[in-house]
């Protein structure tokens, strides 16, 4: 069903204006200097000239787009023993994201499984059904990068609706899925038919980003199946400081916690906040125990969750190979080097078999 | 009908809460737009709960305790007199006006002294008008860059 | 609506268990959810009120008693404050029901033995009832009970009643120096107790529930007593906050206890790793 | 180098320390290296990309580093200022720990920062330290420093918001605070964090909220600059740690400017010198009081 379309560098501002114009919030990675630094953030854009296609990774996912980090379930209002509740809607602002990384587009779709696995969240599928993701290629990669080995790769359209090819006069579009056609119908003009064979993608940034971790899910998984109690986890646990930035940072955590607020005092609203697993007070039980006592199991569920868990009921890990978790960690927890550790420990306990 | 300031006054047991009494038995007249919350002492008085205020939709605070040297605990208002300073400042460095916070010393036998900090107080954050730009409204604000002069479209944004 | 917006309920009954533990008798106010509403034997549901959130407990009502669940709680943090705060005619908040339950129908024609320490007699009760409203269709039916201390049993009418009737055997204990001079039970902790009563295995089901420290020790015992693991039957208590499997806060090992428990064999428990 | 290694290595043969807490390298740069035996004492390195303020594993709520027994810590001049705090409020017996100090000409501003140290990535809190060894150490290593080189002006964008009006201010920390999602890193990293439960992370009630909107952050935020006036220690890590890139320090700058001016305190390494909130005097100023 793929489509091949084409659009032209000049073009990209009308077309992002034509977005807003027809009322679609756009967002997009735009620069932000802080620190004597340069940042790129998703925001929402009102000035095409603002965009940054194929810059660095944006610092923050894209999942606080469709999965806000804090918002509202309902409110509530109390006249004495009388309670009214006001529903929140289910349907959402039309958003298109323009240059999502495709390790970001992609973690919305593995993040999809637990969210309509059995109860479907209204919530979450009433952004995604509002939200068209037009991921563009990567360009650029660090040493904290490993998409390739969770199976995905800097040119992986999974999660995107359209998929973004830079070339030298533009981009090369591939219409993924009906909501990206329909989209296409609607700026039809601005993206003609792409001439000439698929333009080449370059293969030096997956090259470098394969470099980084080559790692077998599979046999990950069955070390962790086996090694709960494990000493490299106490080992490795020791530097965590307990903080949530690196499940904060990253674009398939989806853990929340539900908290009621009082507003004024009349009424109040419950929401739905991001939360993390590696502060002490996420499974603290109202009588004081706590299963997750110390840190050594806190940062061990961080890692069965994405690569053992989660696999065994979704099917595949939690994890786009982003590396955030490893940019942003203050004490220098290294998710490539503990991944290959495993790795290691998995290939060693399997020749001694 | 104007604008009537909600004002919450957080005040010490001792000293002028007794006032504040004395300022009602001697039928002193006084803006009626003081609700006071009576605490143990000055040193009681967490800045958390002159942020609580604003955040379930107070206009103004007034905190007020026993004179220095007066305290029935010997030292809760010095310790609280530090804390107020630094906190006061460091309110107006984050943009809160700190006309909306009245601190103040009044003693058990100021009842008009009372009455002087709350109409004060009352007209002061009546002239400012309500507090609508403390972000109480409980909803995360996506921002586009902020350039020099928008910041009226920011702050309204987030109401 | 969405998945996380809970139905409005109203207080009923208020029943004073001990000094820190109420039973709450709610129904709902919307009268075609009262209808179509049901649920199993070990469900649970997240209970709200509204300003204080949500609060996970199992229905502690059987489900053959329609019109109306019960949901008991021991007062220990914020949610269940304010729950003991309210007053009959307030309204709370409902989801549910949620989870798994246990197998009654298997159960049916079998021996049951209910073993449960304070307030875990809640999940409990609601299987007992379950299978005393359908006496006829259950054998032997023994409970085995104890708390710290006589005042710290809950639910003392529905044992007496219990304690009366002929055809179930309930044994009590409580924590040596729990007892009061007219005491008649055992003074004992409830392994010793079960220990004591040694149920018959054959034919039979377990079901036990209870703070940690009671799941730990008669787990074991029930199984050298000649009980197999998978008909050994307990609940699990992780911290909820979702109740369907999402938020991620009850996951022990691969287990979303919300959604594969709270109910689970001995059998299942051993292949969980030990965090919960 | 080989000096730190060697003393390493003869405080775990003298049995005087269990374990040790340095810097070693990694694959992306610099961390903090936990050894627990003489032979590992190799792995240890200091540089300029030894950022870490490694004073915050030292507070008493880090069960699993109490749990190593006896430690030794590397200690720049400016960690040295945390650990005095964390002695000067209870959380650590000076006797317990063994301090090295090392002499230090300055860091960058990541330990993931390739290069020497120039004026560009020097961290903000280095231009102007003019402490080269800590005082409090045990023992000191290392080669004489210089004082790093750099003239920014580390304060330009505290006086350039001092200058708004309330109006911009409200809007810039409401933009700024509003990529906060309270994962409490800055918390975390804190070695003046130290509390058993944070208030933010109170129920009962919730004093802060723990949503991350605006009525939340600022609440947080403002509470967390105000419990650390004139106890933070300037190391920056809130900043660094912060995944959003939140300029926090700032907070903490202004903060300590006001308890400097009022009080007439800057942060000290002299663990019996009371710190300002906790203290007072008679004469405080008051012209905020009616």
């Amino acid at each position: 069903m793929s489509k091949r379309r084409f659009l032209s560098k000049p073009d990209l501002g009308p077309f992002v204006l034509d977005l807003i114009g027809s009322g679609a919030r756009v967002i997009a990675p735009v620069r932000r200097l802080e620190r004597g630094r340069d940042f790129i953030e998703y925001r929402q854009v009102r000035d095409p000239n603002d965009i940054v296609l194929g810059g660095p990774l944006p610092v923050r996912p894209l999942k606080e787009i469709v999965f806000p980090p804090t918002e509202t379930l309902f409110r509530w209002r109390q006249a004495k023993s009388l309670i009214e509740i006001e529903e929140s809607p289910t349907s959402f602002e039309e958003t298109v994201i323009v240059g999502a990384t495709p390790c970001d587009a992609a973690a919305l779709e593995i993040v999809d499984h637990v969210m309509g696995w059995d109860y479907k969240d209204e919530l979450w599928f009433g952004r995604r059904q509002a939200t068209a993701v037009l991921a563009v290629a990567c360009t650029q990669c660090d040493e904290s990068c490993f998409c390739t080995a969770v199976g995905l790769s800097p040119q992986s359209t999974r999660g995107a609706d359209w998929f973004l090819t830079p070339s030298k006069e533009g981009f090369e579009i591939e219409v993924l899925t009906p909501k990206g056609e329909l989209l296409l119908e609607r700026h039809d003009t601005r993206c003609p038919e792409a001439s000439g064979s698929p333009a080449a993608r370059a293969s030096q940034v997956a090259d470098k980003v394969q470099a980084n971790l080559k790692m077998q899910p599979g046999k990950i998984r069955s070390w962790l199946e086996r090694h709960f109690e494990d000493p490299l986890w106490k080992d490795i646990a020791l530097r965590c400081h307990g903080c949530g930035a690196c499940a904060f940072s990253c674009p398939a955590c989806h853990c929340f916690d539900i908290m009621d607020e009082p507003e004024g005092m009349e009424g109040g609203s419950r929401r739905r906040n991001w939360d993390a697993c590696q502060p002490a007070l996420f499974t603290l039980h109202g009588s004081g125990h706590n299963p997750r006592k110390d840190q050594t199991a806190r940062f061990r569920q961080r890692i069965m969750h994405k690569f053992n868990i989660y696999p065994a009921r979704f099917g595949e890990v939690l994890c786009s190979g982003c590396g955030r978790c490893i940019r942003v960690c203050a004490a220098g927890m290294d998710l490539i080097g503990i991944l290959s550790e495993i790795g290691h420990r998995a290939e060693e306990a399997e020749s001694a078999l | 009908m104007g604008f009537e300031p909600k004002i919450v006054a957080f005040v010490c047991n001792w000293c002028t809460y007794t006032g504040a009494d004395l300022a009602g038995t001697s039928r002193i007249a006084m803006a009626p737009n003081v609700r006071i919350i009576r605490l143990p002492c000055t040193g009681r008085i967490d800045t958390l709960f002159i942020l609580k205020a604003f955040e379930r939709g107070a206009d103004g605070v007034i905190v007020s305790g026993c004179h220095p040297a007066d305290c029935h605990y010997t030292s809760g208002n010095y310790h609280a007199r530090r804390r107020f300073a630094v906190f006061r400042e460091l309110m107006e460095f984050v943009g809160i006006d700190p006309l909306r916070v009245t601190f103040s010393w009044v003693s058990a036998s100021e009842g008009g002294k009372w009455a002087e900090v709350v109409n004060r107080a009352t007209e002061q954050v009546r002239r400012l008008g309500p507090f609508e730009t403390y972000p109480r409204a409980g909803r995360r604000v996506s921002y586009e860059r902020r350039q020099d002069g928008e910041n009226a479209k920011v702050r309204k944004e987030y109401l | 609506m969405n998945l996380y917006q809970p139905h409005l309920v109203c207080i009923d009954q208020i029943i004073e268990e001990t000094a820190d533990t109420r039973t709450l008798r709610l129904s709902f106010q919307n009268p075609s959810i009262a209808a179509e509403f049901d649920f199993k034997a070990g469900q649970f549901g997240e209970y709200s009120v509204f300003g204080a959130g949500e609060c996970t407990f199992c229905i502690a009502s059987p489900p053959t008693r329609k019109g109306y669940l019960e949901a008991s709680f021991k007062v220990v943090g914020k949610v269940t404050r304010a729950m003991r705060r309210l007053n009959v005619g307030d309204t709370m908040g409902f989801r549910g029901p949620y989870g798994n339950c246990f197998p009654v129908e298997e159960m049916k024609g079998k021996n049951v033995v209910f073993i449960a320490g304070g307030i875990g007699l809640a999940p409990v009760r609601c299987l007992i009832w379950n299978a005393l409203d359908l006496r006829d269709q259950f054998n032997d039916v023994t409970i085995i009970y104890g708390a710290r201390s006589v005042a710290d049993l809950v639910y003392k009418r529905e044992l007496d009643d219990w304690g009366r009737r002929s055809d179930v055997r309930l044994h009590q204990c409580v924590d040596p120096g729990g007892e009061t001079p007219d005491w008649k039970g055992d003074v004992c902790f409830v392994p010793t107790l079960v220990e004591k009563v040694a149920p018959s295995p054959k034919d039979s089901f377990a079901v036990v529930c209870g703070p940690p420290i009671v799941i730990t020790l008669t787990l074991p015992l029930l199984e050298r007593i000649g009980f197999a693991p998978e008909r050994i039957y307990t609940t699990l208590e992780n911290r909820m906050k979702c109740g369907i499997g999402k938020c991620g806060r009850c996951n022990v090992g691969p287990v979303y206890v919300c959604k594969d428990g709270p109910v689970f064999t001995s059998a299942q428990l051993k292949s969980l790793p030990p965090e919960y | 180098m080989q000096e730190l290694r060697d003393l390493a290595r003869k405080l775990f043969q003298e049995r005087k320390i269990d374990a040790l807490l340095g810097y070693e390298c990694d694959r992306r740069g610099v961390r903090p290296a936990f050894v627990k035996a003489a032979d590992e004492c190799d792995r240890l390195i200091f540089d300029q990309r030894c950022v870490h303020n490694l004073a915050a594993y030292l507070s008493p709520r880090r069960s699993h580093v109490v749990a190593l027994g006896r430690l030794a810590v590397v200690i720049k001049s400016c960690d040295a200022r945390a650990v005095a705090g964390l002695i000067r409020e209870n959380q650590l017996k000076r006797e317990d720990v063994v301090l090295i100090g090392v002499r230090c000409g300055g860091v960058v501003l990541n330990p993931d920062e390739p290069g020497e140290l120039e004026s560009r990535n020097t961290a903000p809190r280095c231009v102007g330290c003019e402490q080269r060894e800590p005082a409090l150490a045990d023992h000191i290593v290392g080669e004489p420093k210089t004082a790093p080189a750099g003239n920014q002006d580390r304060d330009a964008r505290l006086s350039e918001i001092e200058s708004m009006n309330l109006d911009e201010r409200l809007g810039l920390w409401v933009d700024l605070l509003s990529r906060c999602t309270r994962c409490h890193a800055c918390r975390q990293v804190c070695p003046m964090c130290f509390c058993e439960r944070c208030v933010a992370d109170k129920t009962l009630p919730a004093w802060i909220e723990s949503s991350p909107h605006s009525r939340g952050n600022f609440a947080w935020h403002l509470t967390r600059a105000l419990h650390l006036a004139g106890r933070c220690v300037d190391c920056g890590e809130c900043e660094r740690a912060c995944p959003a890139e939140i300029p926090l320090g700032l907070l903490n700058r202004k903060a300590a400017r006001i308890v400097s001016a009022r009080y007439g305190y800057t942060v000290t390494d002299d663990p019996s010198k009371p710190a300002p909130i906790g203290t007072y005097r008679l004469d405080d100023g008051q012209e905020f009081m009616e």
